[in-house]
């Protein structure tokens, strides 16, 4: 019968992954049907680019120890969003009066509009990314080491 | 759709990423926090097993290291349940519901039956499979609206977000928790520690509920 | 940078990744994507992220050492 | 309207669906494992599509956590279809061995990681020593690494505090932030270096 | 839109197909495969002058290569 | 409210006493008398109890409390007229209690009752459907809403029989001795309940009439609208003994035929829901 074996199908793990895989597949191409999608306007944290900045392709303006203007979702909540974009390490300040050519290190240097983002305005989300490493981490070095 | 799960009751700031609590999570959110604590006091059972052509049953025993690992795990698996339970935000949901993925991977993993550590396995890449649903339905969740909190999404009168993205994001929970109730979850809960494997099974409906409230408001 | 260079570094990345995909011997393949590789940089460097770069420039053959670790044992 | 983000994710969610079209034919775990990490590329591409720093914020998160759970999963292959405790020869390739230039790229790749901090840092830091590790043979103390590595964990946890109920000291927590990504995450890379070979401790 | 963005679509296209069905199905060809994608979506990122996000994809590419290689070490035996 | 509480334990044994009398009579047999069920739970209330040795004590006797605490709580939402996605969430909760009460004590029958409870989670996703159904017709999950809707428009069995068939399919799956009773059944002695005794049984017993009884009442509610407090009773009497007809006519089917059907069962009520948001 039909159903029989369409359970027998199922309740075989190793066909799990196919069957996930297939429902995959057909969402996929759902969502491929469905296209194509509005872009919104509006954007949070829109990109903009400053050609000629030491800070290309990252500045988002704001002299040091000022805020700079990041679009949030609730600026309420973090009075202090646009202060972390504005800063420049010594270091990175160094770099960005000499040379043209490295926005990207500067940038991603403490302070700048990444670290805003991940550490401040959406800091809940690193919280558990960290914490994925951590448990996932936990259990390789758990299987790495039991029995040895 | 605003009231999906009742009136808002609360609401707990964290920069973008706001957590409210309505009837409907606060419920789920202390089912996760009772099971937790019953995970931190109980000890695990020893099962028994009954041995075919003998007259006999053996107990098994589980190892202290590995009970401790295991109810680490289980401890992790309630809090990001807790986490999925309360948070407002769509990708932040996402990633809290890939925790609750690798945590319950980490439950049966340190298992030392074959068995059970080959439907782990299985399981642990339908979950892994499951992140690119669901990181992708997230994103494009921003991009058709662009926003990521419910709170702002639940204000639109009529849904903005498609229903194949929708489709999409439900999959993904799927895949981290629903969709091995079948096959490999059944030969994870062989596994003995009762109060552990407990936890796979609850945060993987409570995961499932939470997305029919995420699909329903936004 | 000019456009005629732009094209060609274009075609190198599209004859890379073609040559990748067809050959079957893992030393050739590599090879391959080394060239793919080399197509890529300059675009890079046309956007002048000139750290980002360098620092591909250095991370891209490591991805090639540690694969070579095991074609060694197959060929 | 076929805007250009409609054209991409017309695309990638191609690929996607070839993606997981092999997946569900695929019958070996080990392949399986590489098709899962070859259906992650279009996930973060679609994410890629978005094209804010919203985007890349998410991107970040996601990387790590698509390595991490490789990572766990490849450790679980090897324990479940028992070659843990089989001996894996040094890399062996007699040049890298003997030549300076992977304690050089080692060496850049760490201190050009420490300037840049945070999660690339960690990843391009973490590359470095894995590099240097492999190279060299060499294997150190793992507890003492994964301490440091839960430290730093805690360290995040209080900047994250910090700049949630006290963000007047905003300066402070970021310092706090980026160093303790930075550690957090090169620490865990490194360790994965140590567990090349099967070595008893 | 840049160049770069359709060359990297047309990479992260054309290495799924590749690394989905090889011309000879072994576990190093999807490997090497599996890196054109990868410059695919580097490329598309670029694009979008994503480039912390680049950088990092970068790093973890080569470490994802680390992990497999690991494995089919301890897989292929000595 | 503990009167009411009381009333509705009492009141949920009796309609699972009528329901096994109802299946003894279509079967021909004389069947325990109506009230056994009540009889069942105060003789085990004043049994001798104590915990297995095997048993991880904490949870055996927490789960038990959960179990109570739980349908009480949905008892209350259901009165409070609440979101009915919270009396949804609560229904497949009880998912993890049988499942808590199968693993608990370390017997193999309390776990492969406890496995198969796991398996059949399938059987609760028409429950959404029927959600859904009713989200895109009443614009609201609130019973209180619900109920306002029907008073203006007539009950919803009408408007929706489909969904109303949903919901009646996940009420049957978890009668006992019907064709989905998979995780009580016979070969597993009594399933994921086989090691709870005494004063933890009467503890499950009280669950179990509670949870008839909400379920019962929930559908009565969500279908046919406010009714005066008799004719709810009369309703649930009725829509018990045409479960127990299911019952008594239907054979069990083996575990995974059993998630195989109710799999499909949800996959044709998703396409309902599907057509019910296309055109509704």
């Amino acid at each position: 019968m039909i159903i029989s074996r369409i359970s027998r199908f199922i309740s075989n793990f190793d066909n799990l992954l196919a069957l996930f895989a297939g429902a995959c597949v057909v969402i996929a191409v759902l969502l491929i049907l469905s296209l194509p999608l509005p872009y919104a306007e509006n954007q949070l944290y829109p990109k903009s680019l400053n050609a000629g900045s030491p800070l290309n392709p990252y500045d988002r303006g704001g002299p040091p120890f000022t805020q700079a203007d990041i679009v949030v979702q609730y600026p309420e909540n973090s009075p202090y969003a646009g202060y972390v974009t504005a800063y420049l390490t010594p270091l990175s300040g160094f770099m960005a009066a000499h040379t043209l050519y490295l926005g990207t290190t500067i940038v991603a240097h403490p302070g700048g509009i990444l670290d805003e983002i991940l550490y401040n305005t959406r800091g809940l989300d690193t919280v558990v990314e960290s914490t994925i490493l951590f448990i996932a981490f936990g259990i390789a070095a758990f299987l790495f080491r039991k029995g040895s | 759709m605003s009231s999906v799960g009742g009136a808002t009751l609360a609401h707990l700031p964290f920069g973008d990423i706001v957590i409210y609590i309505t009837p409907f999570t606060l419920t789920l959110f202390l089912l996760a926090l009772v099971f937790t604590i019953l995970v931190i006091a109980s000890r695990p059972e020893r099962q028994l097993d009954i041995t075919f052509g003998a007259d006999r049953i053996i107990t098994k025993e589980t190892g202290l290291t590995e009970m401790r690992f295991r109810r680490f795990m289980a401890i992790a698996c309630g809090l990001a349940s807790m986490g999925a339970m309360l948070t407002g935000d769509v990708f932040d949901f996402a990633l809290f519901t890939s925790l609750v993925g690798i945590t319950n991977v980490g439950i049966v993993a340190a298992v030392k039956s074959r068995h059970v550590q080959n439907a782990a396995f299985q399981y642990g890449l339908v979950a892994m499979a499951g992140t690119v649903p669901l990181f992708g339905a997230a994103a494009m969740v921003a991009a058709t609206t662009g926003t990521l909190s419910m709170l702002e999404l639940a204000k639109e009168a009529t849904s903005v977000v498609p229903f194949a993205v929708k489709a999409f994001l439900v999959l993904g929970v799927m895949g981290e928790g629903m969709a091995p109730f079948y096959a490999a979850k059944a030969e994870m809960f062989r596994a003995p520690g009762a109060p552990y494997v407990i936890m796979c099974s609850l945060s993987s409906l409570l995961i499932f509920l939470r997305v029919i409230e995420v699909v329903l408001t936004v | 940078m000019n456009e005629i260079l732009l094209l060609g570094f274009g075609c190198l990345v599209i004859i890379g990744a073609l040559a990748t995909i067809w050959e079957k011997d893992p030393f050739n393949k590599l090879i391959a994507l080394s060239v793919m590789i080399g197509g890529i940089v300059p675009f890079i460097i046309n956007r002048e992220l000139v750290d980002v770069a360098i620092a591909v420039a250095l991370i891209a053959p490591l991805s090639t050492i540690f694969i070579l670790m095991v074609t060694r044992r197959n060929a | 309207m076929w805007n250009e983000y409609s054209v991409g994710l017309f695309i990638v969610l191609i690929s996607a669906a070839i993606g997981f079209l092999a997946l569900a034919r695929e019958t070996d775990d080990f392949h399986r494992l590489l098709l899962i990490d070859l259906v992650e590329i279009p996930s973060l591409a679609i994410i890629a599509l978005l094209g804010t720093d919203l985007a890349e914020a998410l991107i970040l998160p996601g990387l790590v956590v698509g390595i991490s759970e490789l990572l766990a999963l490849s450790q679980l292959y090897i324990v479940k279809e028992g070659l843990r405790s089989r001996p894996v020869k040094s890399p062996g390739i007699e040049v890298i061995e003997l030549a300076h230039a992977p304690l050089i790229i080692s060496v850049f790749l760490v201190a050009y990681g420490i300037v840049l901090s945070g999660f690339t840092g960690g990843g391009i830091a973490g590359l470095g020593v894995i590099f240097y590790i492999m190279s060299r043979g060499h294997s150190e103390r793992f507890e003492i690494v994964e301490m440091a590595s839960g430290i730093s964990w805690a360290v995040w946890i209080i900047a994250f505090f910090v700049f949630m109920f006290l963000p007047q000291y905003w300066y402070m927590a970021v310092m706090l932030a980026a160093v303790g990504i930075l550690l957090k995450v090169a620490a865990k890379m490194s360790l994965m270096g140590t567990m090349w070979g099967a070595h008893d401790e | 839109m840049g160049p770069e963005f359709f060359l990297g679509l047309f990479l992260v296209l054309a290495g799924t197909i590749a690394v989905a069905f090889p011309a000879k199905k072994t576990y190093l060809a999807r490997l090497i495969n599996l890196e054109i994608p990868g410059w695919g979506l580097l490329l598309v990122m670029l694009s979008y002058n994503e480039a912390l996000a680049l950088l990092t994809f970068a790093a973890v590419t080569a470490l994802t290569v680390f992990i497999f290689v690991r494995v089919l070490q301890k897989k292929e035996g000595v | 409210m503990i009167p009411y509480l009381i009333f509705a334990i009492f009141f949920g044994l009796l309609l699972l006493g009528i329901h096994r009398k109802t299946i003894a009579r279509i079967q021909r047999r004389p069947g325990p008398p109506v009230w056994q069920e009540i009889l069942h739970m105060l003789k085990f209330a004043f049994k001798v109890t104590w915990i297995p040795a095997t048993a991880s004590d904490t949870l055996f006797v927490g789960v038990v409390l959960i179990a109570i605490g739980i349908w009480t709580a949905a008892l209350f939402v259901v009165l409070a007229g609440e979101s009915i996605l919270i009396i949804f969430g609560i229904y497949m909760l009880h998912k993890i209690v049988e499942h808590g009460f199968g693993l608990s004590s370390g017997s193999p029958y309390g776990k492969f009752g406890g496995v198969r409870s796991v398996i059949s989670a399938a059987s609760e996703i028409p429950l959404f459907v029927s959600i859904a159904a009713i989200a895109i017709y009443t614009k609201s999950l609130m019973l209180s809403d619900i109920i306002d809707y029907q008073q203006v428009h007539g009950p919803l069995i009408f408007i929706i029989p489909l969904a109303a068939f949903a919901m009646y399919m996940v009420i049957l799956s978890k009668m006992p001795y019907g064709p989905f009773s998979v995780v009580e059944a016979k070969e597993l002695v009594s399933g994921y309940k086989t090691e709870h005794f005494g004063v933890w049984r009467a503890g499950l017993e009280i669950c179990n009439g509670l949870k008839s009884y909400v379920l019962l009442m929930t559908f009565v509610i969500v279908f046919f609208g406010a009714v005066p407090f008799a004719w709810l009773l009369l309703a649930m009497v009725l829509i018990i003994i045409t479960l127990a007809f299911v019952c008594a006519l239907c054979p069990m089917l083996s575990p995974f035929d059993s998630v195989t059907i109710q799999t499909g069962i949800a996959g044709l009520m998703l396409i309902y829901a599907l057509y019910l948001g296309w055109t509704g």
